[in-house]
């Protein structure tokens, strides 16, 4: 396949397509609406399944409807449309079915605005619905990243029963990119022996529900979803690393947030301060471990996000308490430049870092210092 | 001149359904309308390719009694669940089963999209008047002046609002291809309800649209009253304030005889 | 002479709520007081003759308890 | 290598189309490169840019505060980034719409007349063109003819009747910026 | 006011009546619906406005709308149902308006079952909504600490113009205790400067709302909440202490888990084990400081909750791996025995403890040993 | 015989606005929508007593305009919003201005059970069957075969279905005290539009219950078409998919003059 | 000290009142007490079953695994609670609705015929009242006085009537207990 | 002889949408070529007599920026 110029919420909608995706249930929404358009004319021109749906709680619920009968299937939305998904998403996984979702995520909290953000992270990994259940969730960093993780999810989504979602930050939506796209996979349904396509002749009938009644049933559930879950922290977990062989500190980012940290890094080198990046894309399950180890070698680290700190309680628990964590970030739709970066990676290269502080109070004050 | 005799069997369980017996309170009319639902598609020959929706509401393990495949809905979106099988299993027969604390107040926007979409999808939709499973609360159905738990002098239209007619409003629109509301509290009136629903499954076997019965049903639990006083309670109460008839037969429908 | 016609009533499925018995035309049937079902209910059976057949008890039981059979008669010429 | 590049005006003047020329024509001739429009807030009417950077390494940050290239189609955008770009940058700005000349000293400013040049050769819209055009002198990454391949390979079926004159503005475009004195 | 005998859903509603509570909007749901059903008997008789919304969707609206007017209002749910009020909280949180809210927590993911379960722990502490925001969360572990913290709720939530939510597992609302209510405090309706009342001739037009076009008036919001989190977290933080002062192991457990742990740590001490309980009442702000000093003496922790180890990554945040942290669970509606923390009090105290270890992953071994 | 010339105002801005310029696009009726209410609330004189309700859509920033009290909903949530809100302040005139998309599509449960329950609140229902605020998709009032960016090829009404006339259905509730459909496109109408608005705030006022004023209203930028032109169209292809007139007035309402 | 009680029969044997009754007793009484219910599945038919607890202390876990205190109205509640009760505790049987004796000799079995000795009062209803009344032969910390106030105090008005009857259900049943040798 | 009027646009309001000008019964009406406002549109204005201050342009108006008056004549007795 040819690189061509992608637009990453078109790429991510194609990717879809390409990677036999059957049905599209959406609800338009700054910045994602573009996936919906595009599917909204390519999915019929290819005999497939497009709604749009009355709302994006409708659309979790189409989702859910068609993922019970094991084709792959996908929503995609922004922050306050995944807030309505909530309930839907949690049945989806205590029916243990796939399912794919995108959250192009935007300024909050509330109706915010429709710039760029990272906030929703904590709702995505940590669970936004109610009772216990981790979903799988990719973070891309580029529009062929993008089309890469759309692919991967509907087969990891497929492997383990779950659900994969997909966080884009806005700016990876609406920014082109050279990109190859994969070739198309098309349609070949198989044929799970739990989906409940109708019986038609062939076999006893089934039943897919998120009802235990009784408790020690669903705590069995429980135990099941725990299971694939350490499966899926053993086999899955994915990162780039940057720099980091002879790094004394790592900066951890993911999304544009990485993106721009990597600028700062290249720059940091140049001016030879050894630290290095690491860009997590699978933020859940999270590279705890890779984490763990360099908190045994390096000095320290910095997280940067587009959020008030949030993957940063992630990387903490990692370190342990081991080396100093710092932490960057901006909000409400902010992206921040490779220069405020450079000016944190100065800061902790050359000043004296206390482990025992909290990071994010440590950065909400000079963060207050800065206006 | 002798005479020979042999037995015909008149009636039997039918084989929709599953072994398992219901979780129903005694007399309580869900099962008359699981039964003529369970009847049709035996009729129709239908068991074998129909996926059903249930909902949240007493009829939460609807899965359990009917022989084809199911699934499970939040509380209120069974029409959409009901949509995403139907739009990739097109030629599955896909139908909800539905209360009216389901369909008519927290799953108002999704019945009313499915309706106005025009989805192929048949919806037996149970009125009685409250909410049966969580203890006999208000429904958006529940008549002025009935006593519930959450309307406990007595519903007061005034702050506790109107009865919703479902089937009047969802007539209203284009995308519906059979709309009825029948009662299931006597021989007469099941028999025209198994008409109803026997037209509403053709409706979608023929690709004609949106169908949806709306069905008069009893609570004697938390009516407090005995199921033969339910029935009654239907017939005088009910039936006044929820006409029986067609609200909406489209065209392509009219035609079909069954 | 009218149609003869019996009915069997399912311990499994019968919940002794009457609504058979107020239905039955020819008011054969009543809840059996000296029985109870596995379930503790008290089951429908008919108590008299005259059942016809008719199923209408079937037709608005709600847990389709009941079977109905209808007997038939029919007319044989006599050996010579 | 890797350059920044933001180009800047009136929603209306092509300034998005105007990036997506240069990433093309980047693209084709095997670099890297982002093209990020300014979405949101200012889409509707006011004004528009968008940021184009192209690498020879997969490219960080995709926006910049301070670019060393940048086309400003109209007087804010004159204003805004004359501002921000970096020392020893080029500044190429469109004088049809601008009533004052530099401030800075230690950036290059290059006044053409995008409007008027694009009139000449009989099509407004390509204003953007003729700006590009000028840009080129100073990306030496990125010739005239990549340019012209990008829009042949790129530019809509339904504009490819247009080409030559694109073509036109394109050249009429880098001549006018090579003749301004550095 | 004499003790009376109180059943959990009740006493919070008349509690919050007495806490002046003016209107009421809510959706039936078991393990809660007590709660509305008292208030739509209690909330007419007093003249006051009781709406039985038409889902958790439009209650959580109806809240939002009425909050905006400055009077106290509320809604309450169960688990499902608060999944359903994610956009609505975020919505409340970036208009920053106070509002109270109350989740008899259920056993899930999914429609799941009614019984008693900690499981939204996550979404309440962590933020299920979209955006970064934090409400104060309340876990009461008896009847009548619930009255009393219901009528607290209403304090904090105009305080600090949050969210308050009070979070019980269902045993805790179904169960019957004797509780003393307040007086009733009775309807004074504050002026506040932000309220929208309506103008009525005495002052300029006010709006509310939560959109922030510009992100960067966006992030001056989230530093905004920041601020007033950081005062919440100084001030408001709660917890009771059982047995601490000599204590070698500390039980850390909330609500009812809390209570069980009591009868266990109350047997062991019997046995002279010295072993204590840390009972956190507020889990949003989370009680960090005091476990962050504990961690400086004892040999360990053990967290026990009806959930699959969600409070326990906060304990780990405030321990810093300095000493060995364990976890106890059991999930999906399950309420643990006295006896079964007995036994693992019994298995920290005598066994050698695994610093590095994950008490999660350990814990499923033995769970899934057990079986 | 001499004459004295002197100067009448025939017309100004109204009070009902504060300054700000709005941000509609030139010849967006939403501009004149806005103007009438503006008008209303000054002749009535409720601009004091007045809190506004705004969608999530174009209207997002009604809150600038109007020189009331205003408070910013969820998108579809805004009836909900003024529920709570007019429950607590009774004697406060409460109203919500709300796209089709807002209204029609995710807000359907929530419009539905306000007029069920006869809120006493005024709902001004901009219907330009599309979503502009997004950039142009489809809406449930999208026109059959009318192309938007989710409809490229046209409104299917096979897959898309078919458009849901909003004033009808809630006209089936008997909550709704007053439920009419207007259109803007040329002066009689804008004058009959205006009357109908001052009629669903006396409605409101005297506690009359749930009133709604459906506005036909234009998108040139989406529609593609001059403002003008975009008049025509309304008058051309709207007016006779949703008939202009009173769909429901309640026998109170009926009585009051204005 | 802390006691734990079981009540468990069919829905519709009193079993939740008569643990309720038991609470305010203990509350009136001045002690810690929490009354909980199973609720949920086994709510509709079925069996139902509460849990008291009364104490001197701030009571800890509101249930028990294995109760020294148990009331079993019908059968199923003798088979489950017979297994789990603690050594040495005491097992109040309702006759009229077991087949079958003890099977444990490490606890005290009290078999006694609840509805008959109801029935005899004249009110069928009453048998929980017995089953409590036994239960006090085993629970010092709670007289028949107290829950005969208790009953004065919290019998809803409209029951009031029925006092005199419950007395002596209670007092019956005390005695039907005393009189089985332990 | 006709009522005379006339028509003051706001430069901060108009947009130029051309509405007022399609509804001018008297069709006195355009934009304004020459002048751009603030905002960058061409404005309304009258460019010839014969406006009777209908007032229907600002009826039309969706950005409320015409004002509209018109000239009131009275007769009076002359003086003796
Ligand atoms: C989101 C959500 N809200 C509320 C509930 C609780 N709930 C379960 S069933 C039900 C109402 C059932 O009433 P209805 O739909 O009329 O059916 P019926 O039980 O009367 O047959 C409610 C409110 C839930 N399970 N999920
Ligand atoms: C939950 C949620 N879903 C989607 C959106 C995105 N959104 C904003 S406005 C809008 C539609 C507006 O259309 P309409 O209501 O018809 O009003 P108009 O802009 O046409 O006046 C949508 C889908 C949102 N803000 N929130
Ligand atoms: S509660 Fe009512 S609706 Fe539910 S099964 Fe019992 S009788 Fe039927
Ligand atoms: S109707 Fe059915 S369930 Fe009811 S008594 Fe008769 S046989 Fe039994
Ligand atoms: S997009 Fe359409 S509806 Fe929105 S302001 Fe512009 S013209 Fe009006
Ligand atoms: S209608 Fe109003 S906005 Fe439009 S041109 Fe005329 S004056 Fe200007």
């Amino acid at each position: 396949m040819p690189r061509e110029l992608w637009k990453g919420n078109e790429a991510i909608a194609e990717a879809a397509v390409r990677a036999g995706l059957e049905a599209y249930f959406g609800y338009p929404i700054t910045p994602q609406t573009e996936v919906l358009e595009y599917l909204s004319r390519r999915m019929p021109e290819l005999g497939r399944a497009f709604v749009q749906a009355e709302s994006e709680l409708g659309a979790i619920n189409m989702v859910y409807g068609a993922a019970c009968t094991g084709v792959r299937v996908m929503s995609s939305s922004s922050s306050p449309g995944v807030s309505l998904m909530m309930e839907g998403i949690s049945y989806i996984a205590g029916t243990e079915i796939p399912a794919v979702l995108v959250n192009v995520m935007r300024g909050g909290p509330g109706l915010g605005n429709i710039a760029p953000s990272q906030a929703d992270y904590n709702q995505a990994v940590h669970g936004g619905g109610h009772g216990d259940y981790q979903p799988i969730v990719l973070a891309p960093s580029s529009v062929q990243e993008a089309i890469d993780l759309m692919v991967m999810s509907f087969d990891l989504a497929e492997k383990y029963r779950a659900i994969c979602m997909v966080i884009l930050d806005g700016s990876i939506g609406q920014m082109m990119e050279p990109a190859q796209m994969p070739e198309m996979r098309g349609i070949k349904r198989a044929n799970w022996d739990w989906a409940t396509d109708g019986k038609m002749g062939k076999r006893e009938r089934r039943v897919l529900s998120s009802i235990y009644l009784d408790p020690i049933e669903e705590e069995k559930l429980n135990l099941r979803l725990l299971k694939r879950w350490k499966t899926i922290q053993r086999d899955e977990v994915r990162y780039k690393e940057y720099y980091l062989d002879d790094a004394e500190f790592v900066i951890v980012g993911f999304g544009t947030a990485g993106r721009v940290a990597l600028s700062a890094v290249r720059q940091a080198r140049q001016k030879g301060i050894r630290v290095g990046l690491l860009r997590p894309i699978t933020v859940s399950p999270f590279p705890s471990e890779i984490i763990d180890q360099l908190a045994g070698r390096v000095n320290g680290f910095l997280v940067t996000e587009m959020n008030s700190g949030q993957m940063l309680e992630d990387v903490r628990l990692a370190v342990k308490g081991r080396v100093p964590v710092e932490f960057y970030g901006r909000m409400g739709g902010v992206v921040p430049f490779t220069e405020e970066i450079s000016h944190e990676i100065k800061r902790i290269t050359t000043s004296k870092l206390n482990v025992t502080a909290n990071p994010r109070e440590e950065w909400y004050e000079r963060m207050v210092g800065m206006r | 001149m002798a005479t020979t005799v042999s037995n015909n069997l008149v009636y039997e369980r039918p084989e929709g359904f599953t072994e398992t017996p219901t979780h129903y309170c005694p007399g309580c009319t869900h099962g008359v309308a699981h039964r003529l639902v369970a009847e049709v598609l035996e009729e129709m020959d239908l068991i074998d390719r129909t996926i059903g929706v249930a909902p949240v509401g007493c009829s939460v393990f609807a899965y359990n009694y009917f022989d084809t495949d199911f699934v499970e809905a939040p509380h209120g979106r069974a029409p959409a669940m009901a949509t995403g099988i139907k739009r990739v299993l097109p030629d599955r027969i896909v139908f909800t089963y539905q209360g009216d604390g389901d369909l008519a107040s927290i799953g108002m926007g999704e019945i009313v999209h499915a309706a106005a979409r025009g989805e192929n999808l048949t919806v037996i939709f149970i009125n009685n008047a409250n909410y049966g499973m969580t203890g006999g609360q208000m429904a958006p159905t529940t008549l002025p002046g009935m006593k519930t738990t959450s309307s406990p002098n007595g519903r007061d239209v005034e702050t506790q609002g109107f009865p919703i007619r479902m089937a009047e409003m969802l007539a209203t629109l284009d995308g519906a291809g059979y709309v009825v509301r029948r009662s299931l509290h006597d021989p007469k009136n099941i028999r025209l309800a198994k008409k109803a629903i026997r037209m509403a499954f053709e409706t979608q076997a023929r690709g004609l649209g949106f169908s949806m019965v709306e069905l008069l049903s009893t609570c004697p639990t938390n009516w407090g009253m005995t199921p033969v006083n339910s029935l009654k309670f239907v017939e005088e109460h009910m039936v006044p304030a929820y006409p029986l008839g067609d609200y909406k037969v489209a065209a392509g429908v009219a035609q079909v005889k069954v | 002479m009218p149609a003869k016609g019996w009915i069997e009533v399912s311990d499994t499925y019968c919940k002794g709520c009457e609504l058979c018995l107020n239905a039955c035309p020819q008011e054969v049937i009543e809840l059996d007081m000296s029985r109870l079902t596995p379930k503790g209910y008290h089951p429908a059976h008919t108590f008299k003759d005259g059942c016809t057949g008719c199923a209408i008890c079937a037709l608005v039981c709600p847990d389709a308890a009941i079977t109905v059979y209808r007997e038939v008669t029919k007319a044989v010429p006599a050996p010579a | 290598m890797q350059k920044e590049i933001i180009i800047a005006g009136f929603g209306g003047q092509g300034v998005l189309f105007g990036g997506q020329v240069l990433a093309y024509a980047a693209m084709d001739s095997g670099m890297e490169v982002t093209w990020i429009p300014s979405y949101g807030p200012e889409m509707r009417g006011g004004t528009a840019n968008c940021t184009v950077i192209i690498a020879d390494d997969e490219i960080g940050s995709p926006l910049v505060k301070n670019p060393p290239l940048a086309i400003a189609l109209n007087l804010p955008s004159f204003d805004k980034y004359e501002e921000t770009l970096a020392t020893g940058g080029t500044l190429i700005v469109n004088q049809s719409m601008v009533d004052r000349g530099a401030k800075r000293t230690d950036i290059h400013v290059i006044l053409v007349p995008c409007n008027e040049i694009a009139e000449e050769i009989g099509d407004k819209k390509l204003l953007n063109m003729v700006a590009v055009g000028a840009l080129l002198t100073a990306l030496p990454e990125i010739s005239v003819k990549d340019v012209e391949k990008a829009l042949e390979g790129h530019l809509p079926v339904r504009h490819k009747h247009l080409l030559p004159k694109n073509y036109e503005a394109l050249k009429r475009g880098f001549e006018a910026a090579q003749k301004v004195p550095a």
